[in-house]
C-alpha cells in the first residue's frame, strides 16, 4: 500500500515534469485521474514491488550514480581509442565471475551497470554466476577487481528484504 | 514550358519510392513481401502529401507566440488518421496471409494458384 | 557574458556528442563480429546521447525543454542496457561463435 | 553548430544502415536498426532546436521507448519463433 | 536544412532498393523499421510533427512486432521468383514516367503561393484559434472541423480490430481445428 | 519467472512510466503534438512490453477479452454519443459549441471526450491484434533461422 502511494507520488511529479500546465485545474484534475488509473493498472499488473517500484534505493542511489556516470565516461575514452586505433587492438574474452549481491533487483543493477560502461557486457546470468564480455583484457580486469559489485551490494544492502 | 529541376525534386524521389513499393507488390510472389511493398507504397504516398503542405519559413502548425507562417495543417490531419488506419489494415492483411498459410500451406501466390487450379479441372 | 560561456561549453558538448556517436558507428562498421560491435554501439547510447542531449539543454535553458531532454536521457540510459544484454544473450543462444575469442578463466565459459 | 551535430548524425546514420545491409547474421542487423533508432532520437530532438521550436521532444521520448519494445519483440521472436510465450521459461538451460 | 532533406530521402531510396533485394524476409522487415525511422525523421524536418509523432509510435513500433508475429507463422525466407520479372518492370517504369510527367504542372515545393495553401488551409490557420480555442491545429481540425471524417476513420479501425477477431480470434480457432478435422477424413 | 532478471525487473520499472506518458499524450494534445491516436497506440505498446516479458497469459489476465471487446465497441460509441449529445442540445452533429455554456469550452470538452474516445478505441484494437498474433502457435516444425 505505502509503495502504491510514493509511486503515484512519483509518477504525478512525473507528470508535473511533463505537462508544464501548473495553473490549469482541468489538467491537474486530469493528472490526478491518470495517476490513480495508472497505479490501479500497474497494481492489476503486480509490478508493484520491492522490485518494480525501489524506493528503498532513492538514498544510496545519489551516490551511485554519479560515480557510474564517470565510470562510463573514462571507459568510452579506452573504447575509442581501440576503434581509432589502425591496428584496433581489441582482445575480445568471454569469463565468468561470481557476484555478491543477494536480490534480483540488485543482480540487475549490476548486470545493466556492467553492460553500461562500454567495453563489457553481461551476456547471460544464472544465479550468482554473470558471464561478462569484455573488449580488452584490461576491461575484464576492471570488472575482476569488483569494485563496481562492491558499491552495487552496498547500494543494495540497507534493503535487504528477504526475497 | 520552364522546368524547374530543383523546385520538384522532393516529389521526384517520392515517386520513385513508390514505384519501387509498387514493383515488389506487383512482382514478387510472397504475400508478406507483398505487404512489406504495399508498406514502402504508403509511406511514400505519405511523405508526397507532407511535402505538399510545406511551406517555405513555415513552422509546424501549432499556435505560438511569435509566429506567423505555419505549414498547412490539412495535410497533416489526413496523413496523421491514414497512419493508424493503414497499420489496421496491415494488420487484416497479415491476419489474411496467416490464414492463407493454414490452408494451402504456402504463401507463394503461384503456388497457391496452381493449388486452385489443380482442385478445379 | 555567461550567455557567450554557456554557448562555447554547448557546442563543445555537442561536438564531443557528435565526434562520438560517429566513432562509435565507426566501431560498429569495423569491428569484427557481433559482440564487440555492440560495445562500440553502447559508446552512441551513453557518451554520445549524453553529450548531445546535455549540449541541447544548455541551449534550452532552464525550462520545461531541459526537463524533457533529462527524461530522454534517463530512459536511453534504462533501456539500452537492456537491449544490450538481451542482444548477446540472444546471440549467444542461437549459436553465434565470437570471433578471436580466447578463453580465459576456462571455467566452462564457452557458447552452448 | 547544430547543423554539425546534424551532419555528424546523419553520417553515422549512413553507417548504420551499411551495416544493416551487410549484415552478416541477423544479430548484426538488429544491433544497427538499434542504434538507428537512438540516432533518429538524437536527430529528431536536433532538429526541433534547428527549428527553433525545441518544445516537441515528445517525439523524440516515443522513438526511445518504442525503439526498446521492438528490439525486445524481435529478439523474442529469434528466441522462440512466436511472441506468446513469457521470457524465461521455455528454456531448458539458461547460460 | 535543404541538406538534411536530401540526405535523408537518398538513405530511404538505397533502403527501399535494399527491401526489394533481401531475399530474407526477416532483413527485410528489419530495414523497413529503419524506413520508417527516416521518413518519421523527414516529417519532423517538413513541419509535420503530430505525423511524425504517429509514424514514431505505429510504424516503427506496432507494424514491425505484427510483421514479426506473422513471419514467426509462416516462415520468413522468400522462395526464388521463377516467373520473369520483365513485365513488372515495364509497367512499373511506365507509370513512373506518367507519374514524373505529372509533376511538372505541380507548384513548386514551398511555394508559399501554392493553390494547396490558398483556400480552406488559411481559414483554419487564421480562425481556429478563435473559433475551437486549442493552440494545436492539427487537432482542432481533427476533431472540431473534420470530425465527421474522423469518427469514419475510427470505425474502420473498429472494423479491422472485429476482422482481425472474426479471422483468428479463439471463436475462430475452434471451427477452423473442426474444418481441419473434416478435411482429414 | 525467476530467471532473466534483467528484463523482468527493468519491465516492472519502466510500465507504469509508460502507461503515464501515454495518458499525458492523450491529454495534451490540444497544446502540442499528440492526441487519441497516439496515445492509444503508446498505451498498447506497454502491454505489448508486458506480455512480451511476463507472457500472454498473464497479461490477458490483467485485461480479460471480455473488456478489450467492450473497449474496443465503446470508444467508436463515446465518439458518436458526443455527436448525438450535440444533436439533443441543439446543435448540429459533432458541433460542439452547445456542449457548455459559452462555445469555447464546449469546444474544448468534445474535443477531449472524441480524443478520449479516439484513443479508447485505437488502444482495444491494438492491444486484440497483437493478442491475436500472438496466441497463434506454429503448426509444422521450426524452419529454422
Amino acid at each position: 500500500m505505502l509503495r502504491s502511494l510514493s509511486l503515484g507520488a512519483v509518477l504525478f511529479a512525473t507528470w508535473l515534469l511533463l505537462s508544464g500546465f501548473y495553473d490549469d485545474p482541468l489538467l491537474l484534475g486530469l493528472g490526478v485521474v491518470s495517476t490513480v488509473l495508472v497505479v490501479y493498472i500497474a497494481h492489476r499488473m503486480d509490478v508493484i514491488d520491492h522490485e518494480g517500484h525501489p524506493v528503498q534505493l532513492s538514498f544510496g542511489g545519489v551516490m551511485y550514480w554519479p560515480w557510474l556516470l564517470w565510470e562510463i565516461v573514462k571507459s568510452n575514452i579506452g573504447v575509442a581509442k581501440v576503434i581509432l586505433s589502425p591496428s584496433m587492438p581489441a582482445t575480445p574474452v568471454f569469463f565468468k565471475i561470481k557476484s555478491s549481491q543477494k536480490t534480483d533487483l540488485g543482480r540487475t543493477i549490476y548486470a545493466n551497470s556492467i553492460t553500461l560502461t562500454p567495453g563489457t557486457i553481461t551476456v547471460a546470468i544464472d544465479g550468482e554466476d554473470f558471464l561478462i564480455h569484455a573488449l580488452t583484457r584490461e576491461g575484464a580486469k576492471g570488472v575482476m577487481s569488483g569494485k563496481m559489485d562492491r558499491k552495487v551490494s552496498r547500494l543494495e544492502a540497507p534493503s535487504e528484504t528477504p526475497a | 514550358m520552364e522546368i524547374n529541376f530543383l523546385g520538384h525534386y522532393n516529389y521526384w524521389v517520392v515517386i520513385f519510392l513508390m514505384m519501387t513499393g509498387f514493383y515488389v507488390v506487383i512482382a514478387r510472389p510472397n504475400l508478406v513481401k507483398k505487404l512489406i511493398g504495399l508498406n514502402i507504397f504508403q509511406i511514400s504516398v505519405f511523405l508526397l502529401y507532407i511535402s505538399m503542405g510545406k511551406v517555405d519559413g513555415g513552422s509546424a502548425p501549432i499556435l505560438a507566440e511569435g509566429i506567423k507562417i505555419f505549414s498547412n495543417p490539412l495535410p497533416h490531419v489526413l496523413i496523421l488518421t491514414a497512419i493508424v488506419v493503414g497499420v489496421a489494415t496491415t494488420a487484416l492483411g497479415l491476419a489474411l496471409v496467416v490464414r492463407i498459410k493454414e490452408a494451402y500451406g504456402t504463401i507463394e501466390d503461384d503456388e497457391i494458384q496452381a493449388m486452385e487450379e489443380e482442385m478445379e479441372p | 557574458m555567461t550567455t557567450t560561456l554557456l554557448d562555447v561549453i554547448s557546442w563543445a558538448f555537442l561536438l564531443i556528442g557528435g565526434a562520438s556517436v560517429i566513432i562509435g558507428t565507426l566501431g560498429i562498421l569495423r569491428l569484427p563480429d557481433v559482440y564487440t560491435r555492440m560495445h562500440a554501439a553502447s559508446i552512441t547510447d551513453t557518451l554520445g546521447a549524453g553529450m548531445i542531449v546535455a549540449g541541447l539543454a544548455i541551449q534550452g535553458g532552464f525550462s520545461l525543454v531541459s526537463a524533457k531532454l533529462f527524461l530522454i536521457f534517463v530512459f536511453l540510459l534504462f533501456t539500452s542496457p537492456v537491449s544490450t544484454h538481451a542482444l548477446a544473450k540472444a546471440a549467444l543462444t542461437a549459436g553465434v561463435t565470437p570471433a578471436g575469442t580466447d578463453r580465459k578463466s576456462g571455467k566452462g565459459a564457452e557458447a552452448p | 553548430m547544430f547543423g554539425a551535430v546534424a551532419a555528424a548524425l546523419l553520417v553515422a546514420m549512413g553507417m548504420a544502415i551499411i551495416r544493416a545491409l551487410k549484415g552478416p547474421t541477423v544479430f548484426d542487423r538488429i544491433l544497427s536498426v538499434n542504434t538507428f533508432g537512438t540516432k533518429t532520437v538524437l536527430l529528431i530532438a536536433v532538429i526541433g532546436f534547428l527549428q527553433k521550436r525545441p518544445d516537441f521532444l515528445d517525439i523524440a521520448l516515443v522513438y526511445a521507448l518504442i525503439n526498446f519494445i521492438t528490439t525486445i519483440a524481435v529478439l523474442k521472436f529469434f528466441e522462440f519463433s512466436h511472441l506468446g510465450t513469457p521470457i524465461g521459461e521455455e528454456e531448458a538451460e539458461d547460460l | 536544412m535543404n541538406i538534411i532533406d536530401v540526405v535523408l530521402l537518398a538513405m530511404m531510396v538505397i533502403t527501399a532498393l535494399a527491401v526489394v533485394r533481401m531475399r530474407n524476409l526477416f532483413a527485410a522487415v528489419m530495414l523497413l523499421g529503419i524506413f520508417s525511422l527516416l521518413s518519421a525523421s523527414l516529417y519532423a524536418l517538413l513541419d509535420a510533427v503530430d505525423v511524425a509523432f504517429t509514424e514514431a509510435a505505429v510504424g516503427a513500433g506496432i507494424s514491425t512486432v505484427l510483421m514479426l508475429g506473422t513471419l514467426a507463422l509462416t516462415g520468413e525466407r522468400e522462395k526464388k521468383p521463377h516467373r520473369p520479372a520483365w513485365l513488372p518492370l515495364v509497367v512499373v517504369v511506365v507509370t513512373g514516367a506518367a507519374l514524373l510527367y505529372g509533376t511538372f504542372d505541380m507548384p513548386l515545393y514551398g511555394d508559399p503561393n501554392d493553390p494547396i495553401h490558398k483556400h480552406v488551409a488559411d481559414r483554419y490557420i487564421e480562425r481556429s484559434g478563435q473559433e475551437v480555442g486549442t493552440p494545436n491545429i492539427v487537432t482542432s481540425v481533427l476533431a472540431s472541423y473534420r470530425g465527421f471524417d474522423t469518427l469514419g476513420e475510427v470505425t474502420v479501425i473498429f472494423t479491422a480490430g472485429v476482422g482481425v477477431l472474426a479471422l483468428l480470434g479463439r471463436g475462430a480457432l475452434s471451427r477452423r481445428r473442426r474444418l481441419n478435422k473434416e478435411d482429414d477424413r | 519467472m525467476k530467471r532473466k532478471p534483467v528484463l523482468r525487473v527493468s519491465t516492472k520499472l519502466l510500465t507504469p512510466f509508460i502507461l503515464l506518458f501515454a495518458l499525458y499524450v492523450q491529454f495534451h494534445g490540444d497544446y502540442g503534438p499528440g492526441g487519441g491516436f497516439q496515445a492509444g497506440v503508446i498505451f498498447a505498446s506497454a502491454f505489448i512490453l508486458y506480455s512480451l516479458v511476463f507472457g500472454l497469459e498473464t497479461a490477458q489476465r490483467v485485461l480479460p477479452a471480455a473488456i478489450r471487446r467492450i473497449l474496443l465497441g465503446s470508444g467508436v460509441l463515446i465518439y458518436a454519443g458526443t455527436g448525438i449529445a450535440s444533436i439533443l442540445m441543439g446543435g448540429n452533429f459533432l458541433n460542439y459549441s452547445v456542449l457548455a455554456h459559452d462555445p469555447l469550452s464546449g469546444q474544448h470538452l468534445g474535443i477531449m471526450l472524441i480524443e478520449f474516445g479516439v484513443g479508447t478505441t485505437v488502444f482495444a484494437a491494438m492491444v486484440i491484434i497483437f493478442f491475436t498474433f500472438a496466441g497463434q502457435y506454429r503448426r509444422g516444425g521450426p524452419d529454422g533461422n
